[in-house]
C-alpha cells in the first residue's frame, strides 16, 4: 500500500468540539449517533446482564420487585427507542446514503444535526427520569398501569421517548428526499444499492408509523397530568384502544430494526461471494412489501386480550403474508452464494451468523402468527426469545457486521481480522445459548417480566445467564479493538475489500464533499462480473 | 421548477366556495337526517378539505410524485383507522362482550 | 420518479459538478430547480407526518364515538357554536391571506407579502383568542375533564372522554397554530429585508402548506366536535 | 407438580393435545426450513471458498420460477397453518353450553375466584376433572391475564369489562395459574394454582364450609340495595322485570336491540343511562360505587336464575 499522505478528509477538515457539536456533515453526524448509540448500548447491556443475574436463580434474591421491575422496563426502552430503532439508519444510513447515491450530502444537513440534538435531548430526559427513580411500567406503556396505578416517572420517560421520536422522523424524512432527489446521474431506481431500498422502506415506516405512538404516548403523559379520560376504563376508556394505536407503530418498529440490517447483508453477501445479487428485483420489492404489509398485521399482538376473534382472524391471516417477503429475501441471499468465491472475513461470518438466526427468528414468528398456539405462548419467554432473535440475532448481528463492513470506510483504519473473527463466533455461540434455552421456557409456560419463577424453570435460565456472559464478552471484543485500531490499525485503502458501489470509489474517509466529482453511474448493482477489481493483496492491508 | 401562479381569483372563488360550504355544513347539522347527519358533514369536510389540498396547497399543479404523497398518507390513515375498528365494531358478536360501561 | 435523474443530468450540464457553491442553493444541491424540489418534498413528506399524527387521536374519536354516540351528541351541545362556526371562518380566511402572500411572494411584491402574511397572523391570533375565550367558558362550566368536572348531562364520564378529546385535538392544533404564528413572524421578518424575491420565495410555500395543513385539520374538527346531534 | 427439569409442558385439558400437535407441526416446519437454510448456506460456504484472490464467478442470473416456486411453497404452508390454527383458536373461546361457571376477579396481586354454589377461594380453584368450566373474569384495576400452561389457555382480564374463556380439565392434579400479563410490582407473585379434583372428591370439597350459594348472596342484595322495589316480578314496575331477561334479546329506545349477556347487565347496573329498555324512564340512579365487582357478580347470578320456565335453578348452565 502507498505511502500514507496527509489528506484533508472528513475527519481532519476542521478540529475542536465545536467542529463537531455544528457540523453539518452527514458523515460527522453518523459519528456522532455511534459514539451516543454505543453509549445507549452499553447502558442497555448493563440492565440486560442484571435482569439475567436475577434471574439465574428462582428466588428473588439480587434485587426488590420493584427495582427488577425497573431495571427489565429501562432496558427494554433503552435498547428499543435509543439503540436499535437508530442503530443502522442513524449510523450506516447518515454515513452511508449520500455516498451510495453519490451525493454531498443529504437533502437537509440542518435537519439531520437538528435530529441529533432531539435524540440526545429525548434520550437525556429519559436517563435522567431513570437516574431520578426510574420507570415500571415495561417498554410497552399498557394502560390503565401507565395512567393510572404506576407511581413512577412515567411522565418524564414518555415525553423523553415522544421527543427521540421526532429525530426518527426527521431521519426518515431526509433519507425519504434524498432517494428522490439527490440520486448521480445514471442512478436509477432499479440501480440502487439494496442498503439504499432497504432504508427507503425503514424511512417509510418512520414517518408513517412513528407520528401515531408519539401522540399516544403524549396522550398517555397529558392524561396523567391533566387528568385527562383517553384510556381510562372507569370513565369509559378502552386500554385495548391504547394497545391498538401503540402497536400500530411497534411492531412496524420491528421492521425498522430489522430492514437496515437486511440492506446490510445484500451488501455483505454480494461483496464477499464476489457477485450479482440474485433476484436484486425481488430482494428490492420485498423491502417496500415489508413496509407495507408490516402496518397490517400489529393486532397479533394482542390474540388474548379480549379483542374481537373476527379482528383476530384478519391479523393473524395478514400475519403469515408478511413472513413470504422476508423468507424470499433469505433464500435469495442463500442462492446468491451459489457458485461465488467466499471469504469468511468477520463481516461475512456475522453475515452467515444474520441468515442462521434470522431464520429462526423468523419461523418462530409463525408460532406467535398462528392463533391457536399464540393463545399459549404469548406473554412467556417464548416471545422473548422470538423477538431477540429477530433484534439482536437479526439486527445487531447485521449492525456489527455493516461497522465492520465500513469501518474502513469510517475510520480509515483496518480493524485486526482475527480477533474480529473470534468475535464473530463467540457472539454467535452466546447469543445461541442466552436465547434458545428461553424458546423452551416459553413453551413450558414460564410467563415474561418474572422476578422470581418456579424452581422446576432454574436450569435452562442458568444456561440462558451463562451465555449472556458469553455475549457481553462477546461485545466488548469489538469494543475494544476498534477503539485500538483508531490509533494502531492498519490505513485502509479506498476499497479494502474490492467491493463495488460508490462509496468506495471516495478515499477512505472520505473527504467532507464526498466525491470531488460528482460519480456518473453506468452499471447495475454489484456488477462483480465487470468490476475492475485492485489487485492490492488483502493480506497487506490488514493487520491481523 | 414546477411553480404554477393561480390566479387571484380563483383564491377568491375557492374562498366563497369554502365559507359557503361552512354554511351549508352548519344548516345540515340542524336538519334531523339519521345517519346521514355524519355522512353529510364529512362529505362536506371532504370536499372543503379537498378545494384547500388542489388550489392554496396547489396540488392540481404539483407534480405526480406530490399526489402520491398525499395518497399514501390518505391510505395509511384509512389503515390505522379502519383496521383499528374492525375489532370494537365485531367485539360483540361471538363472545358475550359489550364494550366497556362505567 | 424514474427520470429524476435525467432531470438532474440535466441541471448538471448547466451547473458544473462540485463547482464553485452559488448563492442561489446550498452546497449539496445542484441547482436552485433541484432544492426547490427537495425542500417541497419535504414539507409534504413532513405533512405526511403530521397526518398520521392527527390520525391517532382521530382513531381514538372514532372508536369512542362510535362507542358512546348519545354521550357524544349531548356532550357537544355543551360546546358554542357560533364561536366554532366563527373560528372555521376565520381560520379559512387565514388561508386566503396565506394563499395571497405566496401569490404575492410568486409575483415578486414584496410590500403585499409583508401585508398578507401580518394578516394571516393576525387571523391566527383571532382564532386563537376565541379558542381561548371558549376554553374560559369550559373551566368555569366544569366541563374540563378531572375531579372538578361537573356535568348535568346524561353519561358524564363518557361525556368525560369526549371534553378529553376536544381538549386534546383541539390543544394539539392551537399548539399547531402557535408554531405557524411563529414560523411567520421569521417569514415577515425576512420578508422584510428583501430576503425573498420572485426567484426564490421557497420558506414562503412552504410554509403556506403548513398552514393550510392546519386549516385543514380544522375543517374536519369543528363538523366532528361542534355539529354531532345538533338538531335534538 | 412438574419435575424438576423437563422439555414438554404437561397436557391436562382437552385442548392441550390438539395445541400441541399444531405446535409441533409448525416446529417440523422450521426445523425442516432452519436446517435446509443452514446446510445450503454451510455448503455453499465451503464448496465455493475463495480459493485464490483471482477467483472472477461468473453472474448467475435471477430465475423468476424459484422466486415464485419460494414465494409460492411458503404461502401454501402458511396458508394452512393459519386455518388449522384459527380452527383451534374458536375452540378455545366458544364456551360449551354445558360448562359450569365460576367467577374470577383479579386485583394487584391476586386471583378471586367465586363457585355459583358459594365457594370463594383467593389463589386457589378447585374444579372437577372431565366438566367444561366455563370463567367469567373482570379486573379491580389493571389489565391481568389468566394462563393455565398445562390447559394451553391463556385471556387477559380487564377492568370495566367482562372476558371469559373455558376449559376441560383431563387429569386429577395441581397446575399453575400465573399472570401473564404485566400488571405491576409483585406481577410474579400473582400466581395460583389450578386443583383437578375427581367428581366425587369435588362435589365433598363443595359441600364442606359452602354457605350461600352466589345466586341467594344476590338476592339478599338485590332486596338490600332496593332493586326489588322497581324491578318488581310481575310488570307493573318502574323497571323492567327480570325474569327470564338472560339471554334474551332486549329492546331499546331508539329501535335497536341487544343480547341481555352478563356485560349488558353489568352496564345496566353501573351507567343505567347507557342503554334504557324500550318503554321505560332513564330513572335508575348508577350504582357505580356501591357495589364491588364481586357483587355485581352476584347479582348478575341472580338475575341469570330468574329465568321463565321452571328449569333448575341450581346450576349456572345457561
Amino acid at each position: 500500500m502507498e505511502a500514507v499522505e496527509p489528506r484533508t478528509n472528513y475527519l481532519n477538515a476542521d478540529y475542536g468540539i465545536k467542529s463537531w457539536l455544528l457540523t453539518k456533515d452527514h458523515k460527522r453526524i453518523a459519528v456522532l449517533y455511534l459514539v451516543s448509540i454505543t453509549v445507549m448500548f452499553i447502558l442497555g447491556g448493563v440492565f440486560a446482564l442484571l435482569v439475567r443475574l436475577e434471574l439465574l436463580t428462582p428466588g428473588p434474591d439480587l434485587m426488590s420487585s420493584d427495582t427488577y421491575n425497573k431495571v427489565f422496563t429501562m432496558h427494554g426502552i433503552i435498547m428499543v427507542f435509543f439503540f436499535l430503532i437508530p442503530s443502522i439508519p442513524a449510523v450506516l444510513g447518515n454515513f452511508l446514503i449520500p455516498l451510495m447515491i453519490g451525493a454531498r450530502d443529504l437533502a437537509f444537513p440542518r435537519i439531520n444535526l437538528l435530529s441529533w440534538y432531539i435524540y440526545m435531548v429525548g434520550g437525556i430526559i429519559t436517563l435522567v427520569a431513570m437516574v431520578a427513580g426510574g420507570v415500571d411500567t415495561g417498554w410497552t406503556f399498557y394502560t390503565p398501569y401507565s395512567t393510572a396505578v404506576s407511581n413512577t416517572n412515567v411522565i418524564p420517560t414518555a415525553v423523553g421517548i415522544f421527543i427521540s421520536g421526532f429525530s426518527s422522523i426527521l431521519t426518515g424524512l431526509n433519507f425519504i428526499v434524498t432517494i428522490h432527489r439527490m440520486r448521480a446521474p445514471g442512478l436509477t431506481w432499479f440501480r440502487l444499492p439494496l442498503f439504499v431500498w432497504a432504508h427507503y422502506a425503514t424511512s417509510l415506516i418512520m414517518i408513517l408509523g412513528t407520528p401515531v405512538v408519539a401522540v399516544t404516548i403524549l396522550l398517555v403523559a397529558m392524561e396523567r397530568v391533566f387528568n385527562l379520560a383517553i384510556f381510562d376504563p372507569t370513565r369509559g376508556g378502552d386500554p385495548l384502544l391504547f394497545q391498538h394505536l401503540f402497536w400500530f407503530y411497534s411492531h412496524p418498529a420491528v421492521y425498522i430494526m430489522i430492514l437496515p440490517p437486511m440492506g446490510v447483508m445484500s451488501e455483505l453477501v454480494t461483496c464477499f461471494s464476489r457477485k450479482r445479487v440474485f433476484g436484486y428485483n425481488f430482494i428490492a420489492v420485498s423491502s417496500l412489501a415489508i413496509a407495507l404489509l408490516g402496518f397490517l398485521v400489529w393486532a397479533h399482538h394482542m390474540f388474548v386480550t379480549g379483542m374481537s376473534i373476527y379482528a383476530a382472524l384478519i391479523f393473524s391471516f395478514l400475519s403469515f403474508a408478511v413472513a413470504i417477503p422476508s423468507a424470499v429475501k433469505v433464500f435469495n441471499w442463500t442462492a446468491t452464494l451459489y457458485k461465488g468465491s467466499i471469504s469468511y472475513d468477520a463481516p461475512m461470518l456475522y453475515a452467515f451468523g444474520f441468515i442462521g438466526l434470522f431464520t429462526i427468528g423468523g419461523l418462530t414468528g409463525l408460532f406467535l402468527a398462528s392463533l391457536g398456539t399464540d393463545v399459549h405462548l404469548t406473554d412467556t419467554y417464548f416471545v422473548v426469545a422470538h423477538f431477540h432473535y429477530i433484534m439482536v440475532g437479526g439486527a445487531i448481528m447485521g449492525y456489527l457486521g455493516g461497522i465492520h463492513f465500513w469501518w474502513p470506510k469510517i475510520s480509515g483504519r483496518m480493524y485486526p481480522e482475527a480477533p474480529a473473527r473470534v468475535a464473530a463466533v463467540i457472539v454467535f455461540i452466546g447469543f445461541n445459548l442466552t436465547f434458545f434455552p428461553q424458546f423452551i421456557l416459553g413453551y413450558l409456560g414460564m410467563p415474561r417480566r418474572y422476578h422470581y419463577y418456579p424452581d422446576e424453570f432454574q436450569v435452562l435460565n442458568v444456561m440462558s445467564t451463562a451465555g449472556a456472559t458469553i455475549l457481553g464478552l462477546g461485545y466488548l471484543l469489538p469494543l475494544t479493538y476498534l477503539i485500538w485500531s483508531l490509533r494502531y490499525g492498519a490505513h485502509a485503502s479506498a476499497n479494502p475489500w474490492n467491493a463495488t458501489g460508490l462509496e468506495w470509489t471516495t478515499p477512505s474517509p472520505p473527504p467532507t464533499e464526498n466525491f470531488h466529482e460528482t460519480p456518473i453511474v453506468t452499471h447495475d448493482a454489484y456488477d462483480y462480473e465487470d468490476f475492475d477489481f485492485e489487485t492490492v493483496p488483502l493480506q497487506e492491508v490488514k493487520v491481523g | 421548477m414546477s411553480e404554477h401562479v393561480i390566479s387571484i381569483r380563483v383564491y377568491f372563488g375557492i374562498f366563497f366556495v369554502l365559507m359557503a360550504l361552512t354554511a351549508v355544513t352548519v344548516g345540515a347539522a340542524m336538519i334531523d337526517l339519521g345517519r346521514l347527519n355524519i355522512v353529510v358533514a364529512m362529505t362536506i369536510a371532504v370536499i372543503k378539505a379537498t378545494l384547500v389540498l388542489l388550489y392554496f396547497m396547489h396540488l392540481r399543479y404539483s407534480p405526480r410524485l406530490t399526489w402520491l404523497v398525499v395518497g399514501v398518507a390518505f391510505a395509511w390513515l384509512g389503515i390505522l383507522i379502519g383496521l383499528t375498528m374492525v375489532d370494537p365494531l365485531t367485539r360483540m358478536w361471538l363472545r358475550s362482550f359489550v364494550p366497556l360501561a362505567g | 420518479m424514474e427520470a429524476y435523474s435525467d432531470q438532474r443530468e440535466r441541471a448538471l450540464e448547466t451547473t458544473p459538478a462540485a463547482g464553485p457553491h452559488h448563492a442561489d442553493h446550498q452546497h449539496q444541491f445542484d441547482s436552485a430547480a433541484q432544492q426547490y424540489d427537495a425542500s417541497t418534498l419535504g414539507m409534504w413528506v413532513f405533512l405526511v407526518t403530521e397526518i398520521m399524527f392527527f390520525g391517532g387521536v382521530f382513531t381514538m374519536y372514532v372508536a369512542y364515538r362510535a362507542a358512546y354516540p348519545g354521550a357524544f351528541g349531548h356532550a357537544s351541545n355543551h360546546l358554542n357554536l357560533t364561536l366554532g362556526a366563527i373560528n372555521t371562518a376565520v381560520l379559512i380566511a387565514s388561508s386566503l391571506t396565506m394563499a395571497l402572500a405566496v401569490h404575492s411572494s410568486q409575483m415578486g411584491k414584496r410590500s403585499a407579502l409583508v401585508t398578507y402574511l401580518l394578516l394571516t397572523m393576525l387571523l391566527g391570533s383571532v382564532f386563537l383568542g376565541i379558542k381561548g375565550v371558549e376554553y374560559a367558558h369550559k373551566f368555569e362550566e366544569g366541563l374540563v375533564p378531572g375531579p372538578g368536572f361537573t356535568y348535568s348531562g346524561p353519561d358524564a364520564n363518557q361525556a368525560q372522554l369526549f371534553f378529553s378529546l376536544y381538549f386534546a385535538m383541539t390543544g394539539l392544533h392551537a399548539l399547531h397554530m402557535v408554531i405557524g404564528l411563529v414560523l411567520m413572524a421569521v417569514l415577515v421578518l425576512q420578508a422584510r429585508k428583501g430576503r425573498y424575491t420572485k426567484l426564490y420565495h421557497t420558506p414562503i410555500e412552504i410554509s403556506g402548506l403548513y398552514w393550510h395543513f392546519v386549516d385543514i385539520v380544522w375543517i374536519f374538527l369543528f363538523p366532528l366536535l361542534y355539529l354531532i346531534a345538533r338538531h335534538e | 407438580m412438574p419435575s424438576f427439569f423437563q422439555l414438554f409442558p404437561e397436557q391436562a385439558s382437552t385442548i392441550s393435545k390438539d395445541v400441541d400437535a399444531l405446535f409441533w407441526f409448525i416446529t417440523s416446519v422450521s426445523a425442516f426450513f432452519s436446517v435446509l437454510i443452514a446446510l445450503l448456506v454451510i455448503y455453499f460456504a465451503v464448496k465455493y471458498r475463495r480459493r485464490s484472490d483471482g477467483d472472477r464467478p461468473r453472474t448467475v442470473e435471477g430465475s423468476l420460477g424459484l422466486e415464485l416456486t419460494w414465494t409460492i411453497i411458503p404461502l401454501g404452508i402458511a396458508m394452512m397453518i393459519f386455518a388449522w390454527s384459527a380452527a383451534i383458536y374458536v375452540r378455545i373461546y366458544r364456551v360449551p353450553d354445558d360448562a359450569m361457571q365460576v367467577f374470577v376477579v383479579g386485583k394487584q396481586w391476586m386471583w378471586k375466584m367465586q363457585h355459583m354454589e358459594g365457594q370463594r377461594e383467593i389463589n386457589e380453584l378447585h374444579v372437577p376433572v372431565g366438566r367444561a368450566v366455563k370463567l367469567t373474569m373482570t379486573s379491580e384495576d389493571v389489565i391481568h391475564s389468566f394462563f393455565v400452561p398445562a390447559f394451553r389457555i391463556k385471556q387477559d382480564v380487564l377492568p370495566n369489562r367482562y372476558t371469559t374463556v373455558w376449559f376441560q380439565a383431563t387429569k386429577v392434579g395441581v397446575y399453575h395459574l400465573f399472570c401473564a400479563e404485566y400488571c405491576g410490582t409483585q406481577h410474579a407473585g400473582m400466581i395460583g394454582s389450578i386443583i383437578v379434583m375427581e367428581p366425587s372428591e369435588y362435589a365433598a370439597w363443595l359441600s364442606g364450609g359452602a354457605g350461600k350459594s352466589l345466586a341467594s348472596s344476590g338476592e339478599v342484595l338485590f332486596q338490600e340495595l332496593g332493586c326489588v322495589s322497581c324491578h318488581r316480578s310481575d310488570s307493573g314496575g318502574r323497571g323492567p322485570a327480570l325474569t327470564g331477561v338472560f339471554g334474551s334479546t332486549v329492546k331499546l329506545q331508539g329501535g335497536t336491540t341487544v343480547t341481555a349477556d352478563e356485560g349488558y347487565l353489568r352496564e345496566s347496573i353501573l351507567t343505567p343511562q347507557a342503554k334504557i329498555v324500550s318503554g321505560y324512564q332513564p330513572i335508575m340512579p348508577t350504582f357505580k360505587g356501591l357495589v364491588s365487582e364481586e357483587q355485581l357478580l352476584q347479582l348478575i347470578a341472580y338475575i341469570k336464575e330468574q329465568k321463565s320456565s321452571g328449569e333448575d335453578p341450581n346450576h349456572g348452565s345457561r
